[in-house]
């Protein structure tokens, strides 16, 4: 047996073992387990679950196991992923800190950074929220007037970031400052770490189309921020940001991830609410048409997602495919999430006041979706990318 | 775009500053914070009245204003632009046609005057459960009651009296007039995403107050329930033309990477492309109420192909609206988030594209 | 009765009686009538329908009838139009001179010139070519280098067109010529009349992927130009050009009207040819929905043309809605072909060699027809002017 | 894109090699020109076979060459790519996997070596009719003959002999081997708008030399349809490809305006998106290779699948690269033209993308 053939026995035993029945389902967003401290759990399972998973460093599978993490290669996480996927685990843990700013800080950190933030990150201890944005700045990230005056030992920052993903909840932020206002757009700015507790701080919530209000916007008025807390060079922070957006798309493009996770299981719910016709089939020509052509493109992207790893293993990889994904999985969801409303009907209007919650959340998650086309690089950007970078198409 | 004569264009223009003061989108935005009883402000429909609005298409011999259905097309247009929510359509425009379309002379003279000056208002209710379909088939007479349920009825609970569809004992369509505060007859009323109001009917052998029945009356139900959905089609139209002035304005405004955003060509030619789409669309919709106007009284090809052509535009605008507003284009701070509700909403009533896709290709014998 | 209403009735008397029977079925284009020196009739009959129609000049309705035009107004002539369609009676005459020297001609001719080929466009006698794009020009028509140099009372032109529709049966050939080679690039072009039979021309014709050679690359080897053939200014060529081609754009607008009239019937097509359901419906309900999508954007550019002839008339039309036409009406017809080459199936894949002329004709007219969004301007440079002039974006 | 081993890519290195001196697309075009009754070059079918080019799949133990199908796939993708008519397709993929999955060990045994060398062609009559259906209708067995008619055979006039899907007696799925000299059968050799050879197969009272029958037969006939199906995907992968490259291309060298073409933004976003399509419609055809190498049997999600896919994308993009290409793709003096051709040719070879879809949905049960 090779070596990966038992790591994966080992692995799926060790899964049977420690994933209580009840963290084997479908994740709902209530019960996602956020890190930071004022994280709490929904169940015992799930704290236990939790737990398990921290203590081998498998919240974080491929960190380096002297930083608290699982120490694994790529192709063990991925087996463990796989086999996660084979249960139906839930993710012991979310948080950005995990997504982006750990594999950033691997790469950037200094001794002392990595020491401090990564075995936190990977305990979970500390919730972590991204400040990138200024308000205005949308596409054009680098457009950025938040500003941090060196003061020698400690800057001072001043301005303010919006889309910080739940910063009122967060300990602590990750923020892309002006260090040089007379520098070119892309120079002058550096790569800070925030304490949210540090004074000057504050945050508001803005409300989105779904009816929630996971982003705030964060306000920094002349915030202390020692020098220890700068990532990568004074001025340099456009390459750290850069490393750290690479995680971002990826994670956009399988969303669902951070998302609750929602099955709709789009031909149920048709077979169940549609007319069907005498041989059992969806009587509504049109709309099954359309059904069938999302459930292809689904595959077909899972598909995509097989070929890309095995190109990455055989190292014959055309480096212009992963640059597709996330496009084609946002734009494939909010196909998806079109769909599932025309089925529904008018039970497809309510976002609130029904008595059905997963309804309500299918409605809600068409809405909140409709950033995943914008956030993280929107569309038009990743065809920009696609097209020059990807078909070699003159800028 | 619609050609209006003058007094449509005065008409419009009027009906277009009165919205501009009395029902800007914060209105709806106001609106849908209150309890769901409230389904318009009553302020607001008052003022639509004493301009006459509800007695807009009606002719002079009616005692109606005689602007045509080309008129309160334009009117409606306006009314989408805004988001204004008022019984027009359900009242207004729909009760009316089935009165007008179903009733005996007698009852016409009875029930249009209320309807026409906005005195009085009624909902048609029509859809069971969550498709649309225009057949009753669970909603039964039995003697002089009805039993049934039905869903999606625009403004339900504060309207005076509803027209229900049903099926009468040898299963023949009938149209059965209900009041509000009969025994048996339970309204929940809900705000959709949209912010209006909308009932789910339950009728438990409730106590008809009188029938529209009779052989023509399945025929006339569909013409109304066709004037109906070509109106909304109007309304679609002013949400869909909002929409893409609002985005362009934006474009031309905003600026990403030192230049106008409304340079990229990518998204020149796909706002240009919804243009054409949607002039394609009003093209139809407007012919649609020529046809009204000039007398046509089958016109279930008309509205199926307006409604199927309305909502595939309304429903692509409202997406390429959010996107191009970027990150602002899904908070609730900016109105787009609004329009894209309305427009979904607006896509299932009176069937979907799909559905008049289907019928459209029936109508037409394949 | 009002003076259109006589007018109407008037037009469908005149029309039943010269219009023979046989004049009155869609036409194929084996019986086009084709203006020139080498035209032929297909039929007595088709003769007999020409000239009544030259005779009255209702083959050019609305020109000034001292030039031999039919001197109607705008609205008589869209009255003959309506009854022309009731009647289904035949275009009396087919003519690039017709349809778009013949107005440029009257806004920017000499009266010499007027009085010397406009009557002769009218009467079918001269069959006019186009010779604008250079090869290698496409969409940017200004950047032609045939060249005519100014000797005083003629010109001498060099160089090639491509594109000249049936050149090698044209007696005539209006052309854009650089006549100054230092000027920018919209300037220094002349507008020439020249004709075909001059020492030096020459043409040879170029096959389509229909099967089809109709266009022709026509050569000009030091060819002498009277001065007198000179239409507007010296160098002023440009203006004369886009007048002109406004009517080239309106024409592919209603592109039908030129090639042959096929009126697939799709749906008869479709339901003889189709398996149906028991309630005679077309059975594969995907092809069923995209042939009414396509039925229903048909109809709706018709009540766009309407729209718009209203909104001309009323004195109020929104300038922006004309732009779109072109784009519409070719994306639509392509649109068309497709279904059409569908419904056909294995039919439809054969251009020649099979013993259905009309089959044929149909999967000709599909190939064919993928020129109609690229002559006349592009769909891309349809879309720019709609986005720039239309909706105002910047440029 | 396929992921392949060293050995799969030394073959198609191999393979487009010789593709691009012995069958340039140039080659197509001479071959258009010739009577119907030549369906491919003699030499370049030769050399194909040298190469054992029609044994690539097939497993050592069966006397081929154990590329597997991943191999086959980038192989057939490669002709795709230069247009290449032979009868790898009829023959080679399709005609082999009928005898091996619907042919006793014996007649697995006589027929399948002459395949694999090349040395017999073969080709399977399925369609009847203008729409492609899978099951035979009327062509039916009497006795020992068999009479109907089929169309849209690939290479029929040329092939040695004919596998002829049909119904017994019974009404009972079976498939007879008619050779080509037999008395009865008529060909009508035809050159479709791709260029190559397809054939009306007219049979009146045909002797049949061999049946291939039994339980297995109809199942083993669906999965070797399958298998060609996939296999014709990976040919319409390759000239998707090829058009995206040429237009690509295109596009990098030509100016107006005093610009690259290629700078549009409008167009790099339209061949982005293609990109894209044609990338996940890659990616199913390459699962769908694999699923055979690993032995799975069902194959028709996967065929279905991979022909809706990659039959919309390559449609779409042949109309791209025309309309790209701007004057010069609508000349015959360009290949776009036949590209063109022969997409619309493969989208109604084995189905069309609407047929898939709808059998994608059955299969998945709605």
């Amino acid at each position: 047996m090779s070596d990966m053939d038992s790591f994966r026995l080992e692995t799926r035993a060790w899964l049977e073992a420690h994933c209580p029945v009840s963290q084997r389902q479908p994740i709902v967003r209530e019960e996602q387990i956020w890190a930071g401290s004022r994280s709490t759990f929904p169940s015992e399972d799930a704290r236990q679950w939790f737990e398990a998973m921290r203590d081998r460093g498998w919240t974080a599978p491929t960190w380096p196991t002297e930083l608290g993490g699982g120490g694994l290669s790529s192709e063990e996480a991925r087996i463990l992923e796989q086999e996660m996927a084979r249960l139906q685990c839930r993710p012991p843990l979310y948080d950005m800190g995990l997504w982006m700013l750990g594999p950033a800080l691997l790469t950037y950190g200094t001794p002392g950074q990595k020491a401090l933030h990564i075995p936190r990150i990977v305990r979970g201890e500390v919730r972590w929220a991204q400040g990138y944005s200024d308000p205005g700045a949308g596409s054009d990230l680098a457009s950025l007037s938040t500003r941090a005056i060196d003061q020698g030992d400690h800057f001072v920052v001043s301005g303010t970031k919006i889309w910080t993903t739940r910063a009122d909840v967060a300990d602590w932020i990750f923020c892309l400052v002006r260090t040089d206002p007379d520098a070119s757009k892309r120079e002058g700015i550096s790569f800070l770490l925030i304490d949210m507790a540090s004074e000057g701080v504050s945050t508001r919530p803005i409300p989105l189309i779904s009816g929630e209000s996971e982003f705030c916007q964060t306000f920094f008025d002349e915030v202390q921020v020692p020098r220890d807390n700068l990532v990568g060079e004074l001025n340099g922070g456009w390459e750290v940001a850069k490393e750290l957006l690479k995680h971002e798309r990826k994670l956009m493009a399988t969303m669902e991830v951070i998302t609750e996770k929602v099955d709709v299981g789009l031909v149920d719910l048709a077979k169940s609410r549609l007319e069907l016709s005498d041989a059992g089939e969806i009587a509504d020509g049109d709309l099954r048409s359309r059904i069938a052509t999302h459930l292809m493109h689904a595959d077909a992207l899972h598909h995509l997602n097989e070929t890309i790893y095995r190109g990455m293993k055989a190292g014959q990889l055309d480096p212009a495919l992963p640059l597709t994904l996330k496009y084609i999985g946002t734009t494939e969801q909010q196909r998806k999430d079109e769909l599932m409303l025309e089925i529904l009907g008018t039970d497809g209007l309510a976002m609130t006041g029904t008595d059905s919650v997963e309804q309500e959340r299918m409605v809600r998650n068409w809405a909140y979706n409709k950033a995943h086309t914008i956030a993280g690089g929107t569309s038009e950007i990743q065809l920009n990318i696609i097209a020059r970078r990807g078909l070699g198409l003159p800028e | 775009m619609m050609i209006l004569n003058d007094e449509q264009r005065m008409l419009r223009d009027t009906i277009a500053d009165f919205l501009a003061k009395e029902s800007p989108v914060d209105a709806l935005r106001a609106l849908r914070d209150q309890e769901p009883e409230l389904a318009w402000e009553p302020s607001l429909w008052s003022g639509l009245c004493e301009l006459g609005a509800p007695a807009v298409a009606s002719s002079e011999a009616e005692g109606g204003l005689g602007f045509g259905q080309v008129g309160m097309g334009a009117l409606i247009l306006e009314t989408g632009r805004t988001l204004c929510a008022s019984p027009l359509l359900s009242s207004a425009i729909h009760a009316q046609a089935v009165i007008r379309h179903c009733g005996s002379p007698a009852q016409i003279e009875r029930r249009l005057p209320g309807l026409l000056s906005g005195d009085t208002v009624a909902s048609v209710a029509i859809q069971e459960g969550s498709q649309f379909r225009p057949a009753p088939r669970g909603t039964r007479r039995n003697g002089n009651t009805l039993s049934g349920d039905k869903s999606l009825v625009m403004d339900a609970g504060a309207a005076d009296y509803l027209l229900v569809s049903a099926l009468d004992e040898a299963a023949q369509f009938c149209i059965a007039v209900v009041h509000l505060n009969t025994p048996g007859l339970t309204i929940q009323s809900q705000r959709l995403m949209d912010g209006r109001q909308y009932g789910s009917v339950s009728l438990e052998i409730v106590e008809v107050e009188e029938w529209l029945e009779g052989e023509a009356v399945e025929q006339g139900f569909t013409r109304a329930l066709d004037e109906a959905t070509i109106m909304l089609c109007c309304e679609m139209l002013g949400a869909s033309r909002e929409l893409l002035d609002r985005t362009v304005a934006y474009l031309q405004e905003r600026e990403q990477f030192d230049v106008k955003v409304g340079t990229f060509q990518a998204l020149q030619h796909r706002l240009a492309t919804a243009y054409c789409e949607l002039e394609l669309a009003a093209a139809s919709v407007f012919n649609a109420l020529l046809a009204m106007d000039k007398g046509e009284t089958v016109l279930s090809e008309h509205a199926s192909r307006a409604k199927a052509l309305v909502g595939d535009i309304l429903q692509h605008l409202s997406n390429e609206a959010v996107q191009m507003h970027g990150g602002m284009g899904v908070t609730d701070e900016m109105d787009i988030g609004l329009f894209l509700k309305r427009s979904r909403t607006c896509n299932q009533l009176f069937g979907n594209s799909a559905f008049h896709r289907n019928r459209f290709a029936t109508l037409r014998g394949f």
